[in-house]
């Protein structure tokens, strides 16, 4: 942790004990989420640009055709990468995916995948073809909590995709023949544990401040759970995040809509 | 999580495998089994084979990543490449760069880093057999061999999963059960203190459901802890003796 | 530069988004977008998105690679995967590690490097969407968020493409001019003493063409260089008003 | 820079402002050029040995075959790279390209490319199948100007490259059904600029002298262009540079031949 | 070399002096060999847990089916590699493989391979598919003379593996078709040279302090050798090498049985 | 080595491009090719182009690999893309690191390493054109470079192959032989000394048929000493005469 971190990791700690927020916010609240969908939609089948308090993520949706996975022979794919561009943080690199954004990614795409929000069953095109769904989050600024604002990208931008046409062997870009068959919106929430309280959705200094956090994304059920950190939760503290994550994730659910 | 209904999981109250909802799969478990590292453990946990060697604390290159606060604790959870059906390419995937990283996160909740400023603790983790449930069979295997090498720890720390097949929630998945189940929940946990420090899940779960299966992985932990301690007693009388696992509050 | 003679691109001595051959596309230009960064700006230049942030000057590491007698400037031009139809894979490609290398360079021409020795300004460039052109609206953005971050600078640089369609000399080709014209030239200045600072050029050009084909570019860097000087006006009164832009001669 | 370098810049820049190079060539000339072709001839179908000055590069040429880009399903294939050998500077490192060899390779590929100098409609085997043109610029001793003398190489080489026989689906190694065919010559032409002075093909010592770089390819019209380095040029200058890459690419084309 | 190997060179090479071995060996024998056969039997179709002395390597087999070399398109396809994991010595890293372990694995193979130990002509199932073996040597705890370990336990872990079952295009994981067909049984046999002696076996200390060492791979013939370090041998110490190789082969070769 | 028994490689006692059994190819050796590498070497072996420059003693990056008792040597063997049939995808194959590693390990047996400390000697190994025996052909030549460099050594490093084709223990395989034989047996030798530096094989030889073998691959490696000196003498008299290659007994 750079200096900085030292530094806002004290003030945080000192704000919690006071039962305060930097922001002014309650601790069972997200900041602000602003969505923007289709953002880059000349070229991206889908795509959405997510502001969540100061932190910035677009979403694109690419599709592809190709082969399914032989133990699922007609069930289209779906893959989910994250990258931290080094425009959003000083402390981010160029280069190949590290164990960071490895996480967010694979925590972003358990959530979508469990649940079955894509309906890949019907992304059989013929025999032995199917559609890929590939799903890139890009990170160009970072204010804390990349899994919540990366996760509700993704699946705003799921939302509201569209299937390219495909004739002869070739996808024909620009034109479509549908939209991306959706069967519900998973929405992760992550909780942080700084002393002995619960903060939902953390800032980036409170993230330098969290002994732990917990993720759960859920829809009428849970999901996908991921803890992270080198501090422990109780019991309780676990049903406490599970509880804000339903809560959360109805309230945020509502804001996402398909145009 | 295929939650693929056309398999049989569960038949006339008992598993594949003959375990009942809330039976842990045999275990062997075994320290300083290797001569060069500074400490080393074996976990045998049902068809799992799991080796791990600790180095450290030594000196981190490059100095640019040393903390003048603490050691750093870094893991490497490694599948052979013949641990599976189908040849495992070398090197790291993405699964295991996670695992990597939640498991090195567990471990740092234990050990007392802050003793050995700027150095680090190296924990490397090869799965030999894989028959799911590895994380957390590594997991403890790596808290045994950190015991092994004499690191000072707060506590052990015990690991095992729950899940469900076929809408019963059970403890300790083994692999058809992991591929053909609605769900896996692994999760470690501080024993001393009754808290979690790995919790990962990835299916379909209720809200009951999930305290149920909180409540099973939670006992399969404490099972393990036991079995952790019986094998330090066992194998390791002197170090044991000398009150060797220091309680850290 | 396929030369398709098959594809018709002027009709009726219009192109086909109904430009004239000397008009530049919808341009949209703005800075500070990014919390972060250093210094940022946005560039909407037709149907290119790009974003740019900028960090330092700030130490750089490894050491051995310092300068004691100025900053090094370093750049980064990277593509979305989703910006284009095809998906595009993460990581630099030959394409891109050229067009990081030519925009450093054009960059470090105005940039007052002498001033920080030891450290390194980074420039990280995103083509959000990509529609031909996205060298130029990245170091136009560039050149914005170098002044955002109130780094020291002779002048900004300013860039735009000429090109060749059906045996017309055109400036600034979007996508499908790009794809069937005869010849792209993208171009970058230094506004003030007049000099071209980046230039390439691939296809099929006479002598008099690229006579021809200079001008129509200079003329659009030109354009683009009132637009920057406008948005920096606009959105960053306070810093232009105390002469931020320094005067470098 | 290295230490070397900064001497030699002083060096050569006085020495440019008394109007004189150190190998007492004039300004608008490049240095003696030897062209030693099918140097590997017992493997490669194509090479050509080039020393320029002291500058010694190796380009090879290896004919595969393989199946067309979708966008053009008829045409052959190209693909150039450029090798900075270690053994050729003590300043470059075995490994991957870095951006200095890839920029050589692509303003070298975009010269032959750009001016359609091969023939790719000639090179369908049969449906699907085409041939596969590699070409390998071996650096082997850098004295300057590495872009023109791979460039010449390059070109030299395929010049006199031949096809292999294709038979049963293989290429049999060693025999030729005839010779790669050949549009046009597009010659690469460097023009540094030491201070306001313009020098045709530095040597290694005024590169380190040079404050910018144009590269210009050049048939019976322009095919490629590059500029370089931190400096800048005006109008003027750039039309020098043009009416060099004219001149001197005449005479170097002059100095090729087919065997 | 780190601090301890210089100390250990040292110790080592006095005892040599006095014609000892740290561990009261003959120069001419290798330490206790245990072989365990079929150590992760429920994934890999073959393997072997060896301990040489205090070394311990576990050679694992796979089996795939995939196309042959086309210049071999009725044989089966082997592929050897090894793995110096970095809990077997403070000195080896996480990372792809180094010279070290390509020369291991290299070596290993080249006896397996020139011998003809594996029946590859066998392995042929179909018009261009066949059989291929990948055997994977992975290097646990390192005392000294990884090759010999390592040759050992994959020649054993070959013995004994078991051909999959292949039904309608597909491998059936668990059950098998038969065994895989085995020729010969060749083994390396490493001799170190520690000043004017020569030491069959090397530990780890005795390598911080030998000056060179000699491979050498037979059945009942040499099928492979490999030279190693910065030591020299001369032509009576080579011959001493050989026929230890085919001593030490012989008593090996009696160990490694079939279940 | 396939042993192909189809492939006639003797016929009327000679081999298929007429050489006896124990007679080499043609051989041409060159110094001081290179311009900017502080020594070199060029060898011409049959069909082999090999190209040699060597670097240093200069510093070794990064730090921490410096041995303060002695030098580095560090050696690259590389086959270039269009050296062989079948273009070579650039960059370092399994091949190529395992030929670098014993060359390296060769020449350091007679390069006075402990003269220049923490320094490294870098030797590069370019394979123009490749036609069996490359690796004797660039430490043949890497012997000759490192002399032309000035950099003291006990005495050259010679190099040479021996093989076995249809039964018969020949010198020196080339490309047809190395396919097709039975055997291939690279070495080198401290000619002085009279011992062996490298020495690999594979493929198939009795003990006795090992001892023909050895004798053609020796007296094959004296042969390309005398060559090596020659070359040394004919080109470097200014160096040679001032007692340039040292004797190291």
């Amino acid at each position: 942790m750079e200096i900085e971190g030292y530094l806002k990791k004290d003030y945080i700690t000192n704000l919690v004990k006071q039962d305060k927020r930097e922001d002014a916010r309650k601790f069972d609240e997200h900041r602000k989420i602003l969505v923007d969908n289709d953002y880059v939609k000349d070229k991206a089948p889908g795509s959405c640009f997510v502001q969540l308090g100061k932190t910035k993520v677009l979403a694109g949706i690419s599709i592809a055709v190709g082969e399914p996975f032989s133990d699922r022979p007609n069930d289209g794919v779906m893959s989910t990468s994250t990258e931290l561009r080094p425009m959003a943080s000083p402390r981010f690199e160029s280069g190949p995916p590290n164990d960071e954004s490895i996480e967010i990614a694979r925590v972003i795409d358990r959530g979508i995948r469990e649940a079955g929000a894509i309906d890949t069953k019907k992304l059989l095109i013929e025999d032995n073809l199917v559609w890929i769904v590939f799903i890139d989050i890009h990170v160009l600024d970072h204010d804390g909590n990349l899994i919540d604002a990366g996760g509700i990208a993704a699946m705003s931008a799921l939302l509201n995709t569209r299937l390219p046409k495909y004739e002869d062997g070739k996808i024909i870009y620009g034109e479509y023949s549908g939209k991306l068959p959706i069967n519900c919106v998973p929405i992760p929430c992550t909780t942080a544990k700084i002393g002995k309280n619960l903060l939902v959705d953390p800032s980036l200094n409170e993230e330098y401040a969290m002994d732990a956090r917990l993720t759960v994304a859920t829809t009428d059920i849970i999901n996908a759970m991921q803890k992270g950190g080198t501090g422990s939760f109780n019991e309780e503290e676990i049903m406490a995040c599970v509880d804000a994550a339903f809560e959360q994730g109805n309230k945020i659910r509502k804001m996402l809509s398909t145009d | 999580m295929s939650g693929n209904g056309d398999v049989v999981l569960i038949k006339d109250g008992k598993r594949l495998d003959g375990r009942d909802f809330d039976e842990l799969r045999d275990i062997k478990m075994e320290v300083s089994v290797l001569e060069r590292a500074a400490g080393s453990a074996y976990v045998e946990w049902g068809k799992n084979k799991v080796m791990v060697g600790v180095y450290g604390p030594r000196e981190l290159h490059p100095k640019f990543l040393q903390d003048p606060t603490k050691a750093m604790l870094r893991c490497v959870y490694n599948l052979a490449p013949f641990s599976v059906d189908d040849r495992k390419k070398p090197g790291p995937d993405r699964r295991s760069v996670e695992i990597s990283k939640v498991t090195s996160e567990a471990l740092s909740s234990v050990v007392m880093l802050e003793r050995f400023p700027n150095t680090v603790v190296d924990v490397f983790i090869e799965i030999l057999q894989a028959d799911a449930g590895t994380r957390c069979a590594g997991l403890t295997a790596a808290s045994l061999a950190l015991a092994d090498a004499g690191i000072p720890m707060k506590d052990l720390i015990a690991s095992c999963s729950a899940g469900k097949i076929q809408g019963q929630v059970v403890v300790d998945l083994m692999k058809e059960e992991d591929n053909f189940g609605e769900c896996d929940l692994p999760m470690a946990i501080i024993p001393k203190k009754g808290e979690v420090v790995l919790l990962q899940m990835d299916g379909k779960l209720s809200r009951d459901e999930f305290k149920d299966a909180y409540k099973l992985a939670y006992d399969g932990c404490m099972k393990i802890y036991d079995l952790q301690r019986k094998t330090l007693m066992d194998s390791m009388k002197k170090f044991v003796g000398e009150g060797g696992i220091e309680n850290g509050d």
